[in-house]
């Protein structure tokens, strides 16, 4: 019997796949950070997760609803300053995995957490940059993940927060960029990946039960579909369960904390 | 050297209008009490520092205190917006307000510098991101060994840096612990430096990942139980969530912000009586 | 990933020679143990880095292991000179050393640098001091901002750092206190990594100022009790200041301390049979 | 009655009382650390010491040998790393006090540790540096203490390790140097302190009994003194008490520790 599940939680499991176990992985609040700890709980429990906070080696029981919660601290194996964290750990070049959400993103995965409109007087103020510009330029590799619509899969972006690809072909490596950048863009219908040459992202998976159109209906741009476009498998039995008692257990603390 | 004082006479001393003033605190300790005291203080023109500015920031955009806001991510975290912040920016209400953005790196780097006495900060940085477009403080330097461009940013040398903590001693010396954020390094980059603690203890115990702070280099410590509140302080009280989910409600519109202002912060006369203008029945926060 | 093995194991397999190693230790937790290894597998041209090269770097020049030292400030602290040092770098015995050296600042910035993955280090040094006439390698830069003109010195990047600590867990993890000198951003500015402890331990007790190094930066961890003799370990062993004190002696002749080292150090498999062979009647060293 | 004392007791006491109360003094091991301890536990019990190796507002019951002896560190208010001890606290401008010794000095109070003769090929290769040059010019104001002797109080110097008042004059301030440098040179035969407008050490304090001639004898130049030339306050009991206890407890622990 396999249990019934919905967009969000596949969404959240495809993304805890991409992880390796015992990889250093930098993790943004929200989206990766469900992924990041359902992988930690399931697949890889060697992974070493960090939060911009300072919290290294974290091993939350329950989802942090900010970068800073009293959960990341108290279940690190070390903490650090805010400026050792992005000096020695994410500049050092200690990071293999830089976990990201994002507000908008464009073909080439970059992101835009800035602004929508003009920077000066902008239709909307976004929070801003944070952490993001140096994850994605400092992790040998980036991994994204944000739910695929056609105001967040953007033809035109106002501004570049995150280089992903930056305008495709070589282009990353010519401004002086060494590490990979994304290599994978998670969302509630499917996978995307950069073609080798081009950079541009390319759905290489769909999730059950989800079609090309509505993949298409859901992008910005003229969405480009791999050729061997593959389904990615369902959600194990396992995975649903970790998710949904973590889930259960999140929601359980924070009405308790109130 | 350190005095104790109450934060009324610390920030009636030590905040003037104009300072450039960094409340920080990366979550956790955020120093809440301190913000409202410069609300009611009426405080202006300030130039407000922070790399994670959040609600007790909005407040005091919202309440007109500030001139220009430096920062590298403003949100309400795990929430959304600050709409106090948005409506400054997006609609100049209530009235325009100058901003200079940065990233965390760049600004926790700008601290470090800062607290090391150095006019600017090294890093590699802002490669393929639009930010220094805009911000003109963003420059280029070249390493005289490589020659590899690099980022240079100005350091940040606040006039004043208030944080909260857990503990001080009767001399002013500060214990901090959990997570620290940039705090040590915004007080030591400081020319002034208010303290806000949970408690002054006689005896300070040691614990894992304890920062100190020597009252030497504290202008004001002022004792205030829970006055990181929504915020929190490990050991001593927890994160309400709910204050931070319920702020976006009290915050969207401008005349229910305006009401809470009044009858929580403008209407009490300290913390501890804002504290208790709050119903926490459950759910933290009254409209 | 740190995999625990012999230290007789980790300098075979990790140190090559012509590598530039840091021992670093700053009084406290000076790793002598892995020092004697490098001497008995006969290294050669090393180029050898530490802030306050003691005595272990005295032995390693005098058995003629290192092709230059880089240092900030080589004697025997508290009793004076390093013999086998200063007859290198005097009469050129065993062979001639080349010297880069720096200051105190310069160096401990240059490791943080190195550590933060960056070229260079700004500080502001050397104003009326001789030092730069006599090494290249430190230059001057330009803020950005001010016009004010500081000193950039390189990033130190050693192929290995080694360092000695309290403890380790299993998993490699490495936890140290006390004075922590500048082994933190040794261990992060390295290519490879080797730290020797006093005790692998189960389960760590988180105690105040504790360094924590995570065994995924790390390659080899050795268990070598009392691998800091004669310096020292907080909360394991003493410094032995007769040591120091008598290593005067036996370092002043070349003959003696040639015989000195052949029968303790060559003469000898490991440091717990070194340890053995220096009687410690109350003094501390056999000549 | 008044006890009988050394000249090197008179000295680490005449030293001890160039220090006040509630300063931050950055101290080198040896005679300042004597000195500043035995301050510490007379004229000044709210003196803040550091030593370079981080640790800060240490109290130690015995002198260290060395500048990161265990006693520095259990007896310490806080513990830094190095590089945060030259970034933070004295690069940072925190520190009134930097208290050195030296090998040689010349009339400017400039002080060399590092070589004899030339640099390449020295006579004496002295062991360098270390923390000297930084806090010479990071401190507000600097206080040298060393016995005065022909081959240490010198003519000519071949090298500058940390600068006193250079070439004399403004010649400091022209270099860059915005803080006092060294107000005081205490030795075993008085005290010296710079001219105003010279900035050349002049001899305004000797010790009981000390003569002019012993003074000019032990001096490589031409050694001025002051007009209004005074002699040192002599030891007090509780001085000699005090720091005499302080020298027993440190002999008596340096051998059972050996």
């Amino acid at each position: 019997m396999t249990y019934e599940y919905t967009s969000s939680e596949m969404m959240t499991i495809a993304a805890s796949r991409m992880l390796k176990n015992r990889q250093v992985c930098f993790v943004g609040i929200g989206l990766p950070s469900a992924a990041a700890n359902l992988a930690r709980l399931t697949s890889t429990p060697d992974i070493v997760l960090i939060y911009e906070s300072g919290t290294i080696g974290t091993r939350p029981d329950i989802l942090p609803l900010s970068i800073g919660d009293g959960e990341l601290a108290e279940t690190a194996q070390m903490l650090v300053s805010v400026p050792e964290m992005f000096r020695y750990w994410l500049q050092g070049g200690h990071i293999d995995i830089g976990f990201l959400g994002a507000a908008q993103i464009d073909r080439f995965a970059n992101i835009n957490t800035t602004v929508i409109g003009d920077y000066y007087s902008p239709n909307v103020r976004l929070p801003g940059a944070g952490g993001a510009p140096e994850i994605s330029t400092s992790c040998k590799e980036i991994l994204i993940t944000l739910k695929q619509t056609k105001r967040s899969f953007v033809k035109e972006m106002s501004f570049i927060t995150s280089p992903g690809h930056l305008s495709g072909g070589d282009s990353r490596e010519k401004a002086g960029l060494v590490n990979k950048g994304p290599t994978a863009v998670i969302t509630d219908l499917g996978i995307l990946e950069p073609d080798p040459q081009t950079r541009e992202l390319v759905m290489t998976h769909l999730h059950e039960a989800v079609t090309v159109e509505q993949a298409r209906d859901n992008t910005g741009w003229d969405l480009k579909f791999a050729k061997d476009l593959k389904t990615t498998p369902l959600p194990s039995n396992r995975e649903l369960e970790v998710l949904r008692d973590l889930n259960e257990r999140t929601e359980r603390a924070q009405k308790g904390a109130a | 050297m350190a005095k104790l004082m109450t934060l009324k006479a610390a920030i009636s001393e030590l905040v003037d209008d104009g300072d450039s003033v960094a409340l920080e605190g990366f979550t956790h300790l955020i120093p809440f009490a301190a913000g409202h005291e410069i609300i009611r203080q009426c405080k202006k023109d300030l130039t407000l520092i922070r790399m994670t500015p959040d609600l007790i920031y909005d407040q005091l955009i919202g309440m007109g205190c500030a001139k220009k806001m430096i920062f590298s991510w403003g949100g309400n975290p795990g929430v959304g917006s600050l709409h106090r912040f948005r409506d400054a920016v997006e609609h100049h209400w209530p009235h325009p307000l100058e901003i200079e953005e940065h990233a965390h790196a760049d600004m926790a780097n700008a601290y470090e510098a800062g607290a090391s006495n150095l006019p600017f900060a090294t890093l590699r940085a802002y490669i393929g991101c639009d930010l220094p477009k805009y911000n003109s403080t963003i420059k280029e330097i070249e390493c005289p060994f490589t020659g590899e461009k690099l980022a240079a940013v100005p350091s940040i040398r606040p006039d004043l840096t208030v944080i909260h903590a857990q503990q001080a001693d009767r001399e002013g010396n500060v214990f901090l612990w959990g997570i620290t954020g940039v705090q040590k390094q915004a007080v030591l980059a400081a020319k002034k430096v208010i303290v806000t603690v949970e408690e002054v203890v006689e005896n300070f115990e040691p614990s894992a990942n304890q920062t100190v702070i020597p009252g030497w280099v504290i202008d004001a410590v002022c004792e205030v139980p829970g006055g990181a509140f929504p915020s929190y302080a490990q050991g001593y009280n927890s994160r309400t969530n709910a204050f931070y989910q319920e702020w976006d409600a009290i915050s969207r519109d401008r005349e229910t912000f305006q009401r809470w202002m009044e009858v929580h912060v403008l209407g009490t006369r300290d913390f501890a009586e804002f504290r208790k203008s709050i119903p926490l029945n459950g759910k933290g926060v009254a409209a």
